[in-house]
């Protein structure tokens, strides 16, 4: 099948991610493209929903199929929801490669963060800082996205594992949809409540936290996730003691290699890529 | 007095509100062929079926509020209805349920909230608009709180059967999901124009005193449309639970409004009284072709929103330009909401 | 009265409204075969009566006997039908959206099996509209009808119910005399076949064609009941109004002074053709026609509420332009309109906001912030000239009878120094004492040196009041008379002097 | 005609549509008090001003949406035009446009989206659930696109004066957000009850014909409303990107709905001609609380969800049983939307 598309111009790649709006998301097109590019001869296109939704991510993959894909490049909303869809698409002939989380279906080869060892270290990084600064026990605070998002659920869930077995309380984990003004009043209302550190799972909500932090006064301590500028300028200004950086362009140009080698027949190596998370502090930027 | 009867195409012209509807019929076909020029990949075969049954759930939830909007109100609660459904029937599945019980009991809590919608309405007479945000919430929160505000893991090869049934099965040579939409739309649209229930949701549209004062039962007419709208919207949601073979609590986000766009767009007066199923299926395609359309466009997600956003503005307001021409009584009864 | 052939009793009834009791201890009896004219001025109580007796209100305390049997508990509108009472409302009642047929049949469908038989029901709604030689399509929608037709079909809606007690809350303030003829000659029948029929109108001349007996309210109060010819128009006057009448039309002599409006070749729409007409200090033009003869599109031209094709406006003999009411009031043009439901009241606002409204530029700095103070003077001012009848002047005017509600709509206009009033159809269902009320102040006027135009489909009122009458037919002045010269006779013969449409054609 | 003036309760109790305001208030204060029992750190001076300062912005967009719905209309461009606002003004400042500027510019664009939504519905009549549903969808890719479909990067140092003057900084012990909002209501609730512009607002909004009629100017009076609804949007939209220090897409994410809710909670009309500024602040402070407290209650989101659902609906049928107990003809009135 594949045979008759390369025919007519090379293969057909499509990146379908969970939405459109991280800079995340955007980093892993661009990883593609430049892999894309440098390989040269692929037709690569990426199709993302409005918004982060299941059923819309498998339009998405039935309109991938629909326009001739020869792969394409996931990244799954959850981990059984696309299953059938991928089926289908690999009935039709589609090679399937995950890139940032997968999903429960085998695919080629998965390159991601793993969350779950992400969240655990962000959660040891919070308790190193406060034992450094002598406290033992005390309150914690988690705002995450909402609790319909596989990904930042793994980063929450590992996050509270770092602290089994210690003295410290984690309260009801708040979700802010991503909305960073919203996590800031969350935040403003933990620290009210007397919390001794923050977690933030993604861009949105560590910059809520750090700005909390921020007004505040520094007796609290916020570790987030993700990489962004406004992030990176409330580490420096020591409003956050470290984020957790994913490497989304390497998810896209390491995927767009794999995808290639893939549709070539070359072996593509193991199943699993862990593209690894950075722990930037004031220290390292 | 004229004889229209005997000449087919007068007798279709002399439908009331079919002139949006022609209007926005032309507008949908342009649409298509504007799309399929700039993507001929939009043409196949393959992505017309695809099409359609991305269409499907957005005609069922147009169906209900076109009902709902008919009576002169309007209902919130659908999307949140629909998550509702994907997280009770999935839950249920995930637990080891059998299908057909989950969906039995899917449907009466669904149908629970429409009764509560119509009650809350038209007899304790609150304003549709809030009661029905009230219920939304309300609703969202029971679909968070089905599965202890989780998703559901996979609802498993038992229910394989549900699947085929809702989303992923073909019968002669259709995709289920757009069979179950056609039946349903046959069914209700025959209700709305045939019989008395569905007169009465039209007379308690147009003028809910008289109605009362002619004998019209206001609460049970009032009922029975946000009855079809709970109902339309859990089978939306089964059709998500079958479509993921999993509950998710998002599921049905701001499907109340996609409800609304299609049926304002095919010509359903948000003042009640007014409307079509005919306009409802052709409003709940042109939102489907531009959601396919502009995908395979390429567009962006802004420009996305930008360009459909024009379209729901001007489809709208081609049908006020082209009444307009018709008199000024009319006009007047769309001013307001 | 307790015969056999009582087949209403209503006894010490009593009904109150937030602020208002509308009903205290009245008692009311209807026989079958006659019709009884239920009076009283506004606000009397007339229609909450009858929407009690029809299952709209439920009654505060007092007994209700239908034929015979004691109405336990309450009726609602399904179970008064059952019984066999059917009310004309005042206001009408239409589902606009809906066909003719649709709404004759509304809360008792035919149908075949389960399914709405369509067919049938437009052929019976033809036969009803036929019996009452209404030519209506059943399969109009409703809401293209002129309100003299909705009005004749309401009627229909009623007959077709086949009551034996039928109540008639002004159903003439809106018809053509042709259509009024056409109802006399049905009640006639009706009453014929035994049925009871309640008749209210404020229309006292019409009532000796057909009525029997009549029952007089005031204020809440039964005030009498008897034969209708035993009594004398003046003496039920009396009774309505607790005090003599003096004059029915009364009228002032101004001297005739210069031009103040005039219109030359206007033209909008259909329904407005090439009208021109002058208006002078001093003396009030009144414009005469029948239903659907244009005056009230005339006035809404001349007001800048539909659009103009062509036409001038000299306003003391200087050119204005006006394309939207603003304009007309700042020149100081105003229009009292025909439906006040509709066109006059903001029902959801208080009758000092509603006398206001038109005002604010006057009782505002320039600033636009609205002096409080003028505005209670302003609103206090027009109830107690208009005698409005209210608790406060801070409730809802949706709460007024249709008559003071009428009142507000003419008040708001008073408060300002205007040049030119018209006034389309102001005593439309109002009272005698009412009506009087609204001539005396034309007449203040006119003696102000204030333009006065006045639409009225009345024949007696607007020979009694106007001084100069134009005939409008079909969009078309057709007639001008002096007041001295005018006869309904001649009146009606300009009102009726349609085109000739074959000759329009060679021209 | 009595003597009303003399006696203050008399006169506040003769303001149209107290009752409901009263009724909630009552509410309010119970649920205030019910939190404060169960974390008494509600109570703390602390979570007050903060409290507040969360309460500030649902009450800006409540006083935009009530004059909307005041005129009959709704505007569901609310939350788009703030997330426009935000991007529009962070986007600039990373740009390095001077503060001043970037809020002059960011405000002609929400203006424009507000004289859009105002002659959509008021001159073009459209329906202003559509009219502005479309200007929703255009309102929020023009956010997406302002920064290239990014968020932005930090507003920057620059800028600190910026975010102490809409969110950071303080005036006479109160957080300037609590007195923009404060400042904005007394001059927002003066218009609306002193002015012409705010009598000519209710008109409309209780008979548009007959408003029309007695010479409103329909259209200029709907724009108001709209512009002043796409204004205090502006300004939330500011008070986000203060807050968050650089621009977020999703800003502002179903605030129209918050806004309607907070409106409606405090006895604004969604049939329009009826509503009250005061019922306004209670609405949007039953909403604060709500959050706030659920918050600090340790509720799960879902068990929120339903609380919320649930306060809303039952704080509406309060206000119409009360109303029952005065009569039939103001209850029909609330009946349809
Ligand atoms: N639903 C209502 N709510 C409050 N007050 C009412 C209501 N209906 C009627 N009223 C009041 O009751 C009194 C009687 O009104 P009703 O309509 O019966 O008078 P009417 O005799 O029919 O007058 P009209 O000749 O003007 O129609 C009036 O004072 C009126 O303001
Ligand atoms: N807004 C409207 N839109 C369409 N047709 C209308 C409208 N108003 C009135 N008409 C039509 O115009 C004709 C006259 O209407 P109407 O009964 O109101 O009489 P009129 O013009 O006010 O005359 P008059 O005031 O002399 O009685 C009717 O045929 C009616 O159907
Ligand atoms: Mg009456
Ligand atoms: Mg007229």
């Amino acid at each position: 099948q594949g045979a008759k598309e390369q025919a007519s111009g090379g293969y057909k790649v499509y990146l379908i991610t969970m939405d459109q709006m991280d800079q995340h998301w955007v980093n892993v097109d661009k990883g593609a493209q430049k892999a894309a590019s440098e390989l040269g001869g692929i037709d690569y296109k990426w199709l993302a929903p409005d918004i982060k939704d299941d059923a819309k991510q498998i339009e998405c993959i039935n309109n991938a199929v629909a326009g001739g894909a020869d792969a394409i490049m996931l990244a799954a909303n959850g981990p059984t929801a696309v299953t059938a869809a991928l089926k289908e698409a690999e009935g039709a002939g589609v090679k399937i490669i995950y890139v940032d989380s997968a999903a429960n279906y085998p695919a080629v080869q998965t390159l991601a963060t793993d969350n779950t060892a992400a969240g655990a270290t962000a959660g040891k990084e919070l308790i190193k800082a406060l034992n450094a600064k002598g406290v033992t026990s005390g309150k914690i605070g988690i705002i995450s996205v909402n609790s319909a998002t596989a990904s930042t659920v793994a980063r929450e869930n590992g996050f509270r594992k770092a602290f089994d077995g210690l003295q410290f309380t984690l309260l009801e984990t708040q979700y802010c949809d991503g909305d960073a003004a919203r996590s800031k009043d969350m935040s403003a209302n933990f620290i009210t409540q007397g919390v001794v550190g923050l977690f933030g799972a993604n861009e949105g909500s560590t910059v809520g936290v750090g700005n909390a932090i921020a007004e505040a006064g520094k007796s609290v301590i916020g570790v987030g996730f993700d990489k962004s500028d406004m992030i990176l300028s409330l580490i420096k200004s020591g409003n956050l003691l470290c984020t957790m950086a994913q490497n989304p362009d390497v998810m896209g140009y390491e995927g767009m290699k794999t995808t290639v080698k893939a549709l070539k027949g070359e072996s593509v190596g193991a199943s699993y890529f862990d593209t690894g998370v950075s722990v930037l502090t004031k220290n390292n930027l | 007095m004229e004889r229209e009867r005997r000449n087919p195409v007068k007798k279709v012209l002399a439908i009331r509100g079919i002139g949006q509807v022609l209007t926005v019929t032309v507008g949908l076909i342009v649409l298509y062929v504007v799309f399929g020029i700039m993507n001929p990949v939009f043409f196949s075969s393959r992505n017309i079926a695809n099409l359609l049954r991305q269409i499907a759930p957005i005609l069922l939830i147009g169906i209900g509020q076109s009902y709902v909007l008919i009576t002169g109100n309007i209902d919130l609660s659908i999307g949140s209805v629909v998550g509702m459904s994907c997280m009770i029937s999935a839950t249920m599945m995930t637990k080891g349920a059998n299908p057909i019980v989950a969906v039995i009991i899917t449907m009466i809590c669904c149908l629970a909230i429409g009764l509560a919608n119509g009650l809350l309405v038209s007899f304790a007479k609150l304003p549709p608009f809030i009661a029905t945000l009230g219920t939304m919430t309300i609703a969202r929160g029971i679909a968070q709180i089905a599965n202890n505000n989780y998703n559901t893991d996979s609802i498993g090869e038992a229910a394989q059967g549900f699947r085929d049934f809702f989303y992923y099965g073909k019968t002669m040579g259709l995709y289920n999901t757009i069979w179950i939409a056609a039946v349903l739309w046959i069914i209700f649209n025959f209700i709305l124009n045939r019989t008395k229930s569905g007169r009465h949701i039209y007379a308690i549209g147009s003028n809910l005193e008289a109605a009362r004062l002619s004998g019209v039962n206001v609460i049970s007419a009032t009922n029975k449309a946000y009855l079809v709208s709970a109902f339309v919207s859990c089978v939306v949601g089964l059709i998500t639970s079958a479509t993921s073979g999993m509950g998710t609590m998002d599921a049905g986000n701001s499907y109340e409004l996609y409800a609304v766009a299609a049926s304002v767009i095919g010509g359903v007066s948000t003042l009640g009284g007014q409307g079509l199923l005919f306009g409802t299926v052709i409003g709940a395609s042109i939102w489907g072709v531009l959601q396919n359309g502009l995908q395979f466009a390429g567009a962006p997600v802004a420009i996305r929103n930008i360009v459909i956003g024009i379209i729901v503005v001007v489809s709208v307001l081609l049908d006020v330009i082209v009444r307009s021409g018709k008199g000024t009584r009319k006009k007047k009864a769309t001013a307001s909401m | 009265m307790e015969d056999q052939n009582n087949i209403v009793t209503m006894e010490h009834i009593t009904k109150t409204f937030p602020g208002v009791k509308a009903l205290d201890d009245v008692s009311f009896h209807l026989s079958c075969g006659e019709v009884m004219a239920l009076l009283g001025e506004n606000g009397a109580g007339k229609s909450t009566l009858m929407k009690i007796l029809s299952g709209v209100y439920t009654r505060d305390s007092g007994s209700i006997k239908l034929f015979g049997t004691e109405v336990e508990g309450d009726l609602t509108p399904k179970k008064a039908q059952k019984l066999g009472v059917a009310i004309i409302h005042q206001e009408l009642n239409m589902c606009a959206h809906l066909t003719v047929a649709e709404n004759i049949f509304l809360g008792k469908e035919i149908v075949k099996g389960r399914i709405l038989s369509n067919q049938e029901m437009n052929r019976q709604a033809k036969e009803v509209l036929d019996s009452l030689r209404i030519d209506i399509d059943p399969q109009t929608i409703v809401g293209t009808l002129a309100v003299s037709k909705q009005q004749m079909v309401e009627i229909a809606k009623a007959l077709q119910a086949e009551a034996k007690v039928l109540i008639m809350d002004e159903p003439t303030s809106a018809l053509t005399s042709k259509e009024i003829n056409q109802l006399f000659s049905l009640i006639r029948e009706l009453k014929a076949k035994g049925c009871a029929i309640v008749y209210i109108s404020h229309r006292l001349e019409e009532l000796q064609h057909i009525v029997d007996r009549v029952t007089i309210m005031r204020d809440g109060k039964f005030i009498i009941e008897n034969d209708f010819h035993s009594m004398s128009m003046d003496k039920i006057i009396s009774y309505m109004v607790g005090r003599e009448i003096k004059e029915k039309f009364p009228r002032v002599t101004t001297e005739k002074k210069e031009k103040i409006l005039s219109i030359k070749n206007l033209n909008a729409g259909k329904m407005v053709r090439n009208v021109s007409l002058d208006v002078y200090k001093g003396e009030i033009l009144g414009i005469a026609g029948l239903m659907g003869a244009g005056r009230t599109e005339t006035t809404r031209a001349i007001f800048g509420v539909d659009k103009k094709e062509s036409g001038e406006i000299e306003l003391e003999g200087k050119q204005v332009s006006i394309s939207c009411p603003d304009d007309a009031i700042k020149e100081g043009i105003v229009l009292v309109p025909e439906d006040r439901k509709r066109d006059g009241l903001c029902t959801k606002l208080s009758v000092r906001e509603n006398v206001a409204l038109p005002n604010l530029d006057v009782i505002c700095n320039k600033l636009g912030v609205i002096n409080r103070k003028r505005e209670r003077e302003i609103a206090d001012k027009a109830i107690s000239d208009l005698h409005i009848k209210l608790p406060t002047r801070e409730v809802n005017a949706s709460s007024l009878s249709g008559g003071n509600q009428q009142k507000v709509v003419v008040g708001k206009w008073l408060a300002r120094d205007s040049k030119v009033v018209m006034f389309d159809e102001p005593t439309r269902g109002i009272d005698v004492a009412a009506k009087v009320e609204i001539y005396h102040l034309m007449n203040q006027l006119k003696q102000q040196g204030i333009g006065v135009l006045f639409v009225s489909s009345e024949m007696p009122e607007i020979m009694g009041v106007s001084d100069r009458i134009i005939v409008m037919c079909d969009g078309r002045v057709t007639g001008e008379l002096m007041r001295s010269e005018a006869t309904q006779e001649k009146i009606l013969a300009y009102a009726t002097k349609f085109e000739n449409k074959f000759e329009n054609e060679n021209l």
